[in-house]
């Protein structure tokens, strides 16, 4: 049987499971699988992360170095996110410049995090429109299982809230201190399948999937990103059914995100 | 949203509810839609929006390059968006950067959701977007060109897809946002419609909303859609009236 | 019937043609077609024009911005030219990096822009060896049915010919002010089609050629710039008359260039 | 090594001829492997070893891409050998430089070496290696970590793969630098071995070593490699008795 | 022409009429080719021409690379000109810029025009310029040794093409230009002709001329080329010589 | 005949041929082909040198010119090596990005010049953390007819040992000077055909070899680098003969490397 055909065979059987409400790994439309996360996993970065979505793997690292602000915003710190969808995590990816699947994870990350005003970047800044902390969050995904966004934005969210501001390494100050993060904005992901709409897809989901909704919500209940992928279309009720379901999905990977030791 | 440490900050709404350049919070800015610009490509359209200036063109059902994107069950979709060096105010380093890119994704994804694929199996579709001039909104205005393009290439698709940008601004939703008000505003959230369905096949959004406030955006938003979607329409039929023969049958 | 075929069956259509003297669009050999051109076009720019030569469309923009000067010539300002052969213009140009056909337009349109003294060069310097303004041409094909060339000349001399400096806004002076544009160079395009040399080619022309010539003239009478393109060959006596007959084409061309509104 | 023009050199070895993390000159730092790391690959392992973290994956035998570097009569071997951007203490740039180059070549001709690859003619076997925290050693750590994804992924080959660098420090042959002693030892010697054969497959080196001190280098990396051999074989085993249910026939 | 604001301008003709190098205006510089300098490629040549030094290689007809250039019903030609880096006084960074492009793109359409292309469909005939010392009309010294080292390969070709530049300096036309008089002259004319037909494949001009400066540039250059011409046939029989057994029968 | 089945062939002829201890070109198995190096090749250049392996051509150039020092090293000069293995030099190179066999070539080399101490940094600082030499070696093949690491080794050497500081050129001084060699690493090569040991490998030896090794060592009879390449194994006891060999082969390329006229 070809590899098209069995492709084929599996989206039926996962669009005909959905219809009554089941799910290829027995969770229920609105189940989230295990999540967890390990701060500190990577100890030559400034903070990181590793965050476990079921098999979803990835690896966040936060590095801080002294650098200029832009021209037109000289009172502002610099965040950079990259996200790198290395083949080592799945046999789709490819070696070579970033592909748009990996710019789009780390947009949408960079996004929440970004619109969340996770940090004060004005106080990365040391001197006005002369020397700043630029932060760079780099997205390393080792097990790609679906769900690359949620998982990434909590490895990234995860290795912030538990970062160093190297001040002592780099001359800037007497001592290190801890960056200081605002905002706990997480992403929550649904596909649909079908009429049913589930949360957290599984990679097979994905490929099934008839349209992909991300919504990132913040500790207040705001929503403060959102992005719809794949082919596929969600009406204007559909989006708001998954805000709703967001906002506390959102509740929960956020107390995981904040519980890891310090 | 991109204005973190600048100092300026415009009065976006005054005290009679109008905007900086007189609109209320429901109205769109002038639209102006040209279906066929173009000589060399299959399909084309120009779209004025405000200061936006948008030029799209459609080439395709053709051979697919890369050749390894050819797909045996149906026709490849392929966007490209591209913002001109001079359509800012500071120059744009000429070349894809990653904004770029993840527009291009989305926004092919918006087509490959309403373009009858499966009628050219081993082809590609290929959308080209230029912004010539850009003023807030030029995804939108990309979408509306694309979307008329096709049409003018006679691409069979389930239908147009209009696409606008809902805001909010001084605490307030409002419709289509231009610079200042998206550079000092407190939130975006572009979307395209299929009119037919009543579904949204693009949605992004980046800034802060509560769940109310999203839901007059997306209501607000489908009705800016839908007031688009006849300009569109109206377009595309100068379109077809100066192409056939005045008076001769189909 | 192939491609390939057809386009054999066009290309001998054309050699006949030009064999009587004659051409596809009714044009005889000495005759360009409709010229248009519309300066202020983009409103982003700090100077911009759309060409139009036949159906062949061009959009050129500058941009005016601080910079420095190169090392060795201190006393200079930098001109950067820069043409895009965007995929939307035609169905022979792909994406990605530049191609050998765009280089060669920026760099043709560049070097009669050079040559012919058009901007002066040292007024555009601040401070010398220090800050200069850097002046950025970038021309756009938006629509290919031959003679690019010509097109991008025409639209970038009439946008440099309607710049502004924007000193007041980059804070190096208290008002922008036009900037000056001491020579109008302008080029113009030859294909031999048999032994008939016709000006303005199409793009099928373009195709059936036996050789390209282009002559770029001054205001003055000068020859300032020449590019020989295309597989092909011309005598030094045809090379002679394309000279004349573009010194004539030239005049025109000039006037279309420096008669839109300022 | 890399440190002309640098000021502070720390003391490499005390009096009683330990080195700075306490360790005898032939002594390796502590190692844990875990075969089976990732569930994705086709076969994969994680590597701590002293302060290195390394994660290795092997898909394949699979369809070779790029296409025209397909062998007719044999797999190709390919290995990406990549630093994340946060795995050092000055951030790396992310993408491949010269140095991840030349090591991913070195790796690749080592297990080109021992691989059957005639028995899978017109594929690929992809290796990747990915150093999520380094401290020196880290191709060594990577040639271990992939060669136990490679057993993991059921790939024929002669024989593991066991690697170690042997150095000089404070005039003394070492075996296993950390960082320090890296950056300020006099010569640094990476080998593979293959223990079956008693052949070396990688090898480099670079500082200064008189003949003999190369030839007692080698001897001191080889009995290193035999001892890491063993370590590989065990988280083999340990992997195998995981999937492989218990007390049932094979 | 390149240097608008620089300084010293040097004097570029005596009151006798000579050259900064002692030439009259009408005088090439010393020119030396050797054809088969090199043993890889199917043909090559080495030029020293004044202070240039030139190596060309010829590789094919052979299989195309990449392979959607190749063409059904003749060879592809394809040229790459390259400057080392140290070639010229300011180090280049290594790799092709756009002069370099741009060059290639011109000197491989001069070869078109005079190759039997159509006698080799579906191979490439790959020439390859390396400027090694640059001191002005590289682009000449390039084509002439990319067309000895055709010869050398065998290809068959209407006729040599010899090239040179000619020039305008301190308000006379002037041959073959050297690096200061490129530098602070008027105009640059480099051409390439084909010596049986009489006729130009390579034409190229920077600079200020009068339409009769241009023709007077034109004579001269054409009287450049045929001295060239004559140089290039010696430089081929001495190769013939070289290979062909003395005494013996063809 | 295939190709495929030529190469099988000429590999097995010349594996047949080394177990007698004999080679193609009627060589014995440590017997090394004509060398000469030919310095101040190219006047461009601060220092260059045309080196020959038998038909082996590498040409190197040595740039020298102000930049900054590394922020972690503010007291020593920046040296930068780079080879290029360009189309022209043989028909298995492509052009394009540096291959693998080119980054190994230039990283062996610059390692051996580098472990020696060929060139003693600190000296090329002007002003320490502010203003340094920065020199660049680049080593351009021309023909390649196998052991490419030996000639660039050679001519890269013999460059730098004749170059020359252009200090005045630059208005770092009064007067350019010659660039102080101390160290003078060569490389040699050898690879495994069955068992017998040869060095100087042609290019078709490389293609039969079964491992390449190349060890460099300087005029103190010290080991400076090392490198195993291609697919093969060498024993330790191979290993330890191989640097017997390098060591005699090393004091004559030396000799020849230095013997050039100043």
């Amino acid at each position: 049987m070809s590899e098209e055909v069995t492709a084929e065979i599996l989206m039926t059987h996962i669009l005909d499971l959905a219809a009554e409400g089941k799910r290829m790994d027995g969770r229920g439309p609105d189940e989230y699988r295990a999540v967890s996360v390990e701060p500190g996993f990577v100890a030559t970065a400034d903070g990181s992360a590793l965050a476990r979505v079921g098999n979803t793997t990835v690896l966040a690292g936060i590095k801080l170095e002294p650098g200029k602000p832009f021209p037109d915003t000289p009172n502002a710190g610099v965040l950079t996110t990259n996200a790198e969808l290395i083949p080592l995590s799945s046999p789709t990816f490819e070696p070579g410049p970033p592909q748009p699947g990996a710019i789009e994870v780390s947009r949408v990350v960079d996004r929440a995090i970004r619109a969340a005003d996770t940090l004060d970047l004005t106080r990365l800044v040391v001197t006005p429109g002369e020397k700043t902390w630029v932060c760079y969050v780099d997205m390393h995904v080792l097990d790609h299982a679906g769900n690359l966004i949620d998982a990434a934005s909590l490895a990234a969210l995860t290795a912030l809230s538990h970062a160093t501001v190297p001040a002592k390494r780099f001359e800037v100050g007497d001592a290190d201190y801890p960056l200081e993060v605002q905002h706990y904005p997480v992403e929550c992901t649904f596909v649909r399948l079908g009429d049913t709409i589930v949360v957290d897809p599984t990679f097979e989901e994905e490929q099934a999937a008839q349209g992909r909704l991300t919504v990132a919500t913040d500790e207040n209940g705001r929503i403060v990103a959102m992005q719809k992928g794949l082919v596929g279309a969600f009406s204007p009720d559909d989006v708001k059914e998954v805000v709703r379901r967001a906002l506390v999905h959102g509740d929960r990977l956020r107390a995981i995100a904040k519980g890891g030791p310090r | 949203m991109g204005n973190v440490g600048a100092t300026e900050v415009p009065v976006l709404l005054s005290p009679e509810g109008l905007r900086i350049d007189g609109r209320r919070l429901d109205e769109l800015r002038p639209i102006r839609i040209e279906a066929g610009a173009l000589h060399q490509a299959d399909g084309s359209a120009f779209v004025e929006w405000g200061a936006n200036k948008v030029m799209a063109a459609v080439y395709g059902p053709r051979e697919v390059h890369p050749r390894h994107l050819q797909q045996n069950n149906k026709a490849v979709i392929q966007c490209k968006y591209n913002m001109a060096a001079f359509s800012v105010d500071e120059r744009k380093r000429p070349g894809l950067d990653r904004r770029s890119q993840e527009i291009s994704k989305v926004i092919a994804e918006a087509f490959e959701s309403v373009v009858f694929a499966e009628e050219f199996p081993r082809t590609s579709i290929d959308i080209y977007i230029e912004v010539l001039q850009a003023n807030a909104g030029t995804r939108c205005a990309g979408l509306v060109a694309a979307s008329v393009a096709l049409a003018d290439a006679g691409i069979p698709m389930v239908d147009l897809l209009p696409a606008v940008a809902v805001g909010k601004i001084a605490g307030k939703i409002a419709l289509d946002l231009k610079k200042e008000e998206d550079n000092f505003g407190e939130a975006d959230l572009p979307m395209a419609l299929v009119p037919q369905s009543g579904r949204l096949v693009l949605l992004q959004m980046e800034g802060h909303m509560t769940p109310d406030e999203l839901a007059a955006s997306l209501d607000l938003g489908v009705r800016g859609c839908r007031e688009i979607y006849e300009k569109m329409k109206a377009a595309l039929r100068e379109r077809y009236a100066a192409t056939v023969p005045s008076g001769g049958t189909p």
